[in-house]
């Protein structure tokens, strides 16, 4: 195992020291992918030997860090997370070797490849960390590589703004991160996690819930919950696709790990109005992040919107099960958590795997407007195959891995009815029609992504010069449309082995035989049961079945290729078919009401008669609602707060000197008192 | 074995009486507008027809196209294996539940949506469009009746909730089960495409909804898509029979039970056929933009349902 | 509840269609109906109707068909509204010279075997627009057509004849359907 | 009568009364308002009837009788009168969307049900399981009341909230004493009373009945 553990790193900085000192050339970019794909294949493996043996690793080092000393251990919550770096870093590595390719010359592929492998580092260890500063450190490490590879393509509209509000955000809730460390570790940041754990139970009343919002925060405002989302959406799509697929699909779970690891690890769970704020947000989350992902036409953003979604979800399941533990219906909550988890690598998957397509077609067509897409299905074969299982996957549908952790989720939804108290019941069947609207909106808005993205004829002369990718685009996608499919073919050893990471945690008992039998799903007092696997296998003897039937029965196998039928029109071009704006006008005057649309509408008039018109322009609008009502009075504070503290900064040499001088004697006195 | 012999006959008697189904349904409104009406077994000739007839289809197509219409029936006869029709629970029982049978028939939707968009029309993005905002906005309801129906039987197994109905019979005139009847009939008239939602029988391609994103189909698609439009019909009639009333559904596999039961399911077909037939005379086709406040009304009704039979248990 | 009652109290108002002298009316020309196509649109037939260009007149009397009076359903015949769909091209007016080419699309989307039939005077000889510069010719110019209905308009009462007697359904001498 | 089916019966009928209450929410059609108003007050006389038999109290029997002649057929004879008179206006923009005032209805009768959870929970009535409905219905009721531009409609809203109240009291009590009931009859009347030289004035000053020509008032 600590080999292992030492080929990661050390492939990873190795990988890193390679990219800085070598060049553009294509071996410099096959060395750098080759040692991200070790590094993160020895994480996986590492990981899942972890979860499988139940033996923790430990490892800690006095010297790397000066107070304290850097303290590791990985157990099974964290070798899971480490599954999900692994999984998703591998398959972004030989995905970036070809990706990588358009940016030499343009972009400085040394810093890229660099701070690539440094953030897969940062991840692999964030998952080990032990003790806060060490927790706290590589936090800050994975947040500043983020912000370089997001900074990637510097000079294009949008990106610096992404990254501001990115750092902004991602640092307020650094702030609010320390500040629940100081309180969880009594103002001692270097003791280590398991002392806290037993501190924790001392704490008084008042203080654990300051440690649960401040929690929230700092981890919501990294998984990117509403509110706290906005950076989410622009952020993550302008960095390089396969470091968006990293952010979506493994960063923002960081702050999963986070709640689930200081919220039911270290504080050992809480009273039930924690769960249900969590499960607040996450409905929240998910119902209003697929919302604003339907309107959105630029594919990548449209899938950072889906992140915040499926975050929701993920944390709909984490929310469930910490209101059932706070109950102590602890197979309950072990069933809301590993649904939570579940779904977690899930959504990795396919949200790596929908971001490297996206990639894909950016790095085809030059554009992420899916207005100007179109047709690719014919020029892309593979990416569109892969797009679809991911499109499949994220909706939801059976038999993939989306629905397997989706329909846990709503089973542990249903345990609800064992809650005593109906004040807290009520939630989950409010819950459960928020998850059903979700992911029937979730299916809405990937038949307009991949229809309007893949399907018809092109829509500009980019999609119809597009051409597949390179092989290595194609393997990298392939490794995650596989997983895909796998994780939801083989619900039965990935929910018993989530059942082995939870056991222990906050005083869950062993469940990984609880929850599977044979090969189905079952759910406490044989609920419900289900079995992806043998429904696949009936959906593929039925395919392979019915054409069987129909040859047997000599049914008419002829087949005519024509135009399409457009009532006799002359010509067919793009202009007439569905754009994605139309496809998602039904829903956007659905919801009106939230959206608030804008439109405007100018006709130009033929100067001589007004029965002919010259041009028509239409614009329309969604009023952005939490960058104006939420952080408008926000920013205008914080302005009016700098522009007061800019009163301090004369630029005098001697006001600076009275003012530390001033500082240096304040501190004395309190030191003097306290 | 027995079990499984029924489990297979019972998915082929679901393909054999779907398009009956239909047919009764049409020659139901025919009567009640003073028509003669085609018979109801006209549907069956449409089908053999549709399957001595060529394809043909647009040269903008991909495998999507061409793929959807197998995977829609496949999808739905699946359905049809999962659902007890006469006997119940059967041995499939254990493979799937409600959920799943709502996602399988999603991802029949989802597909059918996707080949819609497929040929690059205007009229398939259209139906397209409509059908996946329809279809997403019932689904909650679906989520709560379940919900509801599952609280109540102590399962989501579609066999168990029928057992445990039958075993206690009372429990069906409850306001949570005739309250979670009516949401679910409702969102069934939005799922299967009939009146006030969308109209079956328009020829208008600005109102359709499900018609307009098979405008494209031909021939042997043709006749696997409407097949598979009207065994959904036929699953989601079974259901809502099935769940809230299941009286003669056999509980023992004996001949005479599951005779019985054959028979009593081709009567509550048949009454809510008749029922069906009657709302699509009396109502009008809802607006579109109406259609949301339909499912929202069907969405409180699923709600009181689960507050009902949740919170006063 | 009025509905209902008016329901009940009004009885089936089809008419029984006769056979009437339609041997003589109805052109069956060249192209015959092979037996197998008829076989298969005996018991089912789905129109598509294409306007080429008339004075509506006859799309009134088309239109007819529909209602409970005459009441095609009941033979199995059908509207639909795409060719795609469709076994039967159900065609009307003078073909002008804008719609001579979407009706040759309009052919060419129908999925074989399929019949036409042209409905009115004008879609035989183009009428009393015969000679028009506008228009190119009866709808044989342009497609194939099987059977021609005759009469400016003909009366549903003659299409449906028309109809079932190219599918050789229209009742034996006196009997009634 | 055995308990356990009075219990589900009134269940039942509570249950539609408040179906009932939702439809107003729905409709648009001042039409449809006033149907909706009927039939909940049918089934409200027909659980007065229900009530009086299991709980052997003769005086219910008479409260029915003068509650159907009252709200059955009076009121909405007036009501249609008054539409008649004025002229029939459609509910075609109320303030919150008809979706939206559909799922908040839903929500507050969920909000009924956590409120009177107490009660419940001590009260041995066997119709204490209707309590919540009935406490949803004076929610529906007040939320037409608020929420509703005309005035017409507000004034059915008006009347259902009131029918929530003989509902709520009917099940609470089993039968409020006679004379508080026809005080609150009274009231009823003199309140629609009132009302009806209200929407008289509205109309005869505005030429219309959408309640919100009285913020021209102001200036």
């Amino acid at each position: 195992m600590l080999s292992l553990f030492l080929v990661m790193i050390s492939a990873y900085v190795l990988g890193a020291l390679a990219a800085l000192l070598s060049g553009r050339s294509a071996l410099a970019r096959a060395l750098v992918a080759a040692a991200a794909a070790v590094g993160s294949g020895a994480g996986l493996a590492l990981g899942a030997l972890v979860i499988a043996s139940g033996v923790p690793l430990t490892f800690t080092s006095s010297r790397l860090l000066p107070i304290t000393g850097v303290a590791l251990r990985l157990d099974g919550l964290g070798g899971f997370f480490l599954v999900v770096v692994g999984l998703v870093g591998c398959a972004a590595a030989i995905y970036a070797f070809g990706y990588s390719a358009q940016y030499a010359g343009r972009y400085s592929l040394r810093l890229m490849g660099a701070m690539f492998n440094l953030l897969l580092l940062a991840l692999s260890l964030q998952v080990m960390a032990d003790n806060a500063l060490t927790f706290l450190i590589l936090w800050e490490a994975m947040s500043l590589t983020a912000y370089c590879l997001v900074l990637t393509e510097h000079d294009r509209s949008g990106t610096v703004r992404a990254g501001v509000w990115y750092l902004a955000m991602t640092h307020a809730g650094f702030a609010a991160l320390i500040a629940m460390f100081l309180l969880l570790s009594g103002a001692d940041l270097t003791s280590s996690f398991a002392s806290m754990r037993a501190g924790a139970a001392l704490l008084s009343p008042a203080s654990r819930n300051a440690v649960f919002l401040l929690a929230l925060f700092g981890f919501g405002a990294k998984a990117g919950i509403i509110p706290l989302h906005v950076w989410l959406p622009m952020a993550h799509p302008v960095a390089p696709s396969h470091v968006s697929a990293i952010l979506s699909g493994v960063v923002i779970k960081m702050g999963i790990y986070g709640l689930v690891r200081v919220l039911l690890d270290l504080m050992g769970g809480g009273p039930a109005w924690w769960g249900g704020v969590v499960l607040g947000a996450g409905a929240i989350s998910a119902l209003l992040g697929v919302l604003y992902a339907l309107m959105e036409h630029d594919l990548k953003r449209l899938l950072a919107y889906h992140s915040v979604e499926n975050i929701g979800i993920i944390l709909i399941g984490v929310g469930a099960g910490l209101i059932f533990h706070s109950y102590g219906l602890m197979t309950l909550a072990a069933l809301g958590l590993i649904s939570g988890l579940y779904h977690t690598i899930n959504h990795a998957t396919f949200k790596g795997l929908l971001f490297l397509g996206a990639g894909s077609v950016l790095h085809a067509t030059g554009t992420r407007n899916m207005e100007e897409m179109g047709g690719l299905i014919k020029r892309m074969p593979w990416t569109s195959l892969f797009f679809l299982i991911g499109s499949a996957a994220i909706s939801a549908l059976p038999p993939l891995n989306g629905f397997a952790s989706e329909w846990l989720v709503f089973q542990s939804l249903l345990g609800g009815s064992n809650i005593p108290t109906p004040e807290v019941a009520v939630v989950m069947p409010l819950a459960v029609g928020m998850l059903a609207l979700t992911s029937g909106l979730a299916a809405a808005c990937f038949v307009k992504a991949f229809g309007i993205t893949f399907l018809a004829i092109p829509r500009s002369s980019e999609a119809e010069q597009a051409h597949e990718s390179p092989p290595s685009m194609i393997a990298g996608m392939a490794i995650l449309a596989f997983a895909c499919v796998a994780l939801g073919l083989a619900p039965f050893v990935v929910v018993p082995a989530l059942g082995r990471v939870l056991t222990g945690l906050g005083g869950l008992p062993d469940t990984h035989a609880a929850f599977t039998l044979n090969l189905s799903l079952v759910t406490p007092n044989n609920f419900a049961s289900m079995s992806p696997t043998l429904v696949a296998l009936g959906l593929l003897v039925l395919l392979g079945l019915v054409p069987l039937v129909m040859l047997v029965f000599r049914v008419n196998r002829r087949l005519r290729v024509s135009d399409s039928w457009g009532c006799g029109r002359l010509g067919q071009t793009p202009r007439m078919e569905y754009t994605a704006t139309a496809f998602a006008e039904p829903l956007r005057r659905v919801f009106a009401e939230l959206y608030r649309p804008t439109k405007e509408l100018s006709i130009d008039f033929h100067p001589d008669s007004k029965y002919f018109v010259q041009s028509i322009e239409y614009r329309s609008e969604i009023t952005p609602w939490f960058e104006k009502a939420f952080y408008g009075p926000l920013l205008r504070f914080i302005r009016r707060l700098a522009e007061l503290t800019r009163r301090l900064q004369s630029g005098s040499v001697h006001i600076y000197l009275f003012y530390i001088s001033f500082a240096l004697l304040i501190l004395l006195l309190i030191a003097r008192w306290s | 074995m027995k079990g499984y012999l029924l489990e297979i006959s019972q998915a082929l008697i679901a393909l054999v009486l779907a398009p009956g189904l239909v047919g009764f349904v049409r020659w139901w409104k025919a009567r009640l507008q003073g028509r003669r009406g085609a018979a109801p077994w006209l549907v069956y000739y449409d089908l053999r027809k549709l399957f001595a007839k060529e394809v043909v289809i647009s040269k903008n197509t991909s495998w999507i196209f061409r793929f959807t219409p197998y995977l829609v029936f496949s999808s739905t006869l699946a359905v049809t294996l999962l659902i007890p029709l006469v006997a119940a629970p059967l041995p499939f029982d254990r493979i799937g539940d409600l959920l799943l049978v709502v996602y399988l028939l999603l991802l029949g939707t989802f597909f059918l949506a996707l080949a819609g968009l497929d040929p690059g029309t205007a009229f398939g993005g259209m139906g397209a469009s409509r059908e996946m905002t329809i279809a997403a906005i019932a689904e909650p309801t679906i989520a709560l009746s379940i919900f509801g129906l599952a609280v109540g039987a102590g399962s989501t197994n579609l066999g168990r909730i029928v057992a445990e109905t039958l075993a206690h019979p009372s429990a069906a005139i409850s306001p949570g089960h005739l309250l979670g009847f009516a949401a679910l009939f409702t969102v069934m008239l939005a799922e299967t495409g009939r009146l006030p939602v969308d109209n079956p029988s328009t020829h208008l391609e600005l109102t359709m909804i499900h018609e307009a994103m098979v405008l494209e189909y031909s021939g042997r698609y043709l006749a696997l898509i409407e097949w598979a439009a009207a065994v959904r019909l036929l699953i989601f009639f079974s259901l809502l029979a099935n769940m809230f009333a299941p009286w003669g559904v056999a509980a023992t596999l004996t001949p005479v039970a599951v005779g019985i039961a054959a028979v009593a399911l081709v009567a509550k077909l048949a009454a809510l056929g008749l029922v069906v037939a009657f709302l699509e005379t009396r109502l009008a086709k809802l607006r579109l933009f109406r259609v949301p406040e339909l499912l929202a009304v069907s969405f409180v009704l699923a709600l009181l349902a689960v507050t009902s039979s949740f919170l006063l248990r | 509840m009025s509905l209902f009652a008016k329901i009940l109290r009004t009885p089936t108002v089809t008419e029984k269609l006769t056979r009437g002298d339609t041997e003589a009316e109805v052109e069956m020309i060249a192209r015959q109906i092979d037996g197998r196509a008829r076989r298969l649109f005996g018991r089912s037939l789905h129109i598509r109707e294409v306007d080429a260009g008339s004075c509506n007149g006859c799309e009134l009397e088309i239109s007819a068909l529909g209602n409970p009076y005459y009441d095609m359903e009941r033979f199995g015949l059908h509207f639909v509204a795409s060719p795609r769909h469709a076994d039967c091209l159900l065609v009307t007016g003078p073909v002008t010279r804008n719609m001579a080419e979407p009706l040759k699309r309009t052919y060419d989307a129908t999925p074989d075997p399929k019949i036409v039939i042209a409905i009115g005077d004008c879609a035989r000889n183009c009428g009393v627009f015969k000679a028009s510069y506008a228009v190119v010719g009866g709808v044989d110019k342009v497609i194939p057509v099987n059977v021609f209905v005759p009469g400016c308009p003909p009366e549903p009462i003659d299409i449906l004849r028309g109809l079932l007697s190219a599918l050789d359904r229209l009742p034996r001498e006196r009997d009634q359907i | 009568m055995s308990t356990n089916l009075f219990a589900q019966l009134s269940a039942l009928a509570s249950s539609l009364t408040l179906l009932a209450g939702i439809a107003l929410l729905w409709r648009r059609s001042l039409d449809a308002y006033i149907q909706a108003f009927k039939w909940q007050s049918v089934v409200l006389s027909g659980m007065f009837v229900l009530v009086g038999y299991a709980g052997g109290d003769r005086q219910l029997y008479a409260m029915a009788g003068f509650f159907f002649v009252l709200k059955v057929v009076v009121i909405p004879h007036y009501l249609r009168r008054l539409e008649e008179q004025v002229g029939a206006e459609r509910e075609s923009h109320p303030y919150i969307n008809i979706a939206t005032s559909l799922i908040i209805s839903g929500l507050l009768v969920l909000l009924a049900y956590v409120i009177t959870r107490p009660l419940v929970a001590v009260s041995r009535l066997p119709t204490r399981g209707s309590l919540p409905l009935a406490m949803g219905l004076i929610f529906v009721g007040l939320f037409v009341v608020v929420t509703r531009r005309k005035a017409l409609t507000q004034v059915v809203g008006f009347l259902v909230l009131e029918n929530g109240i003989a509902l709520l009291a009917m099940l609470g009590t089993y039968g409020i004493p006679l004379i508080i009931e026809l005080g609150v009859f009274l009231d009823v009347l003199m309140g629609f009373l009132a009302m009806q030289v209200f929407v008289y004035h509205i109309h005869g000053t505005f030429e219309s009945m959408d309640v919100e020509q009285l913020n021209r008032l102001k200036h």
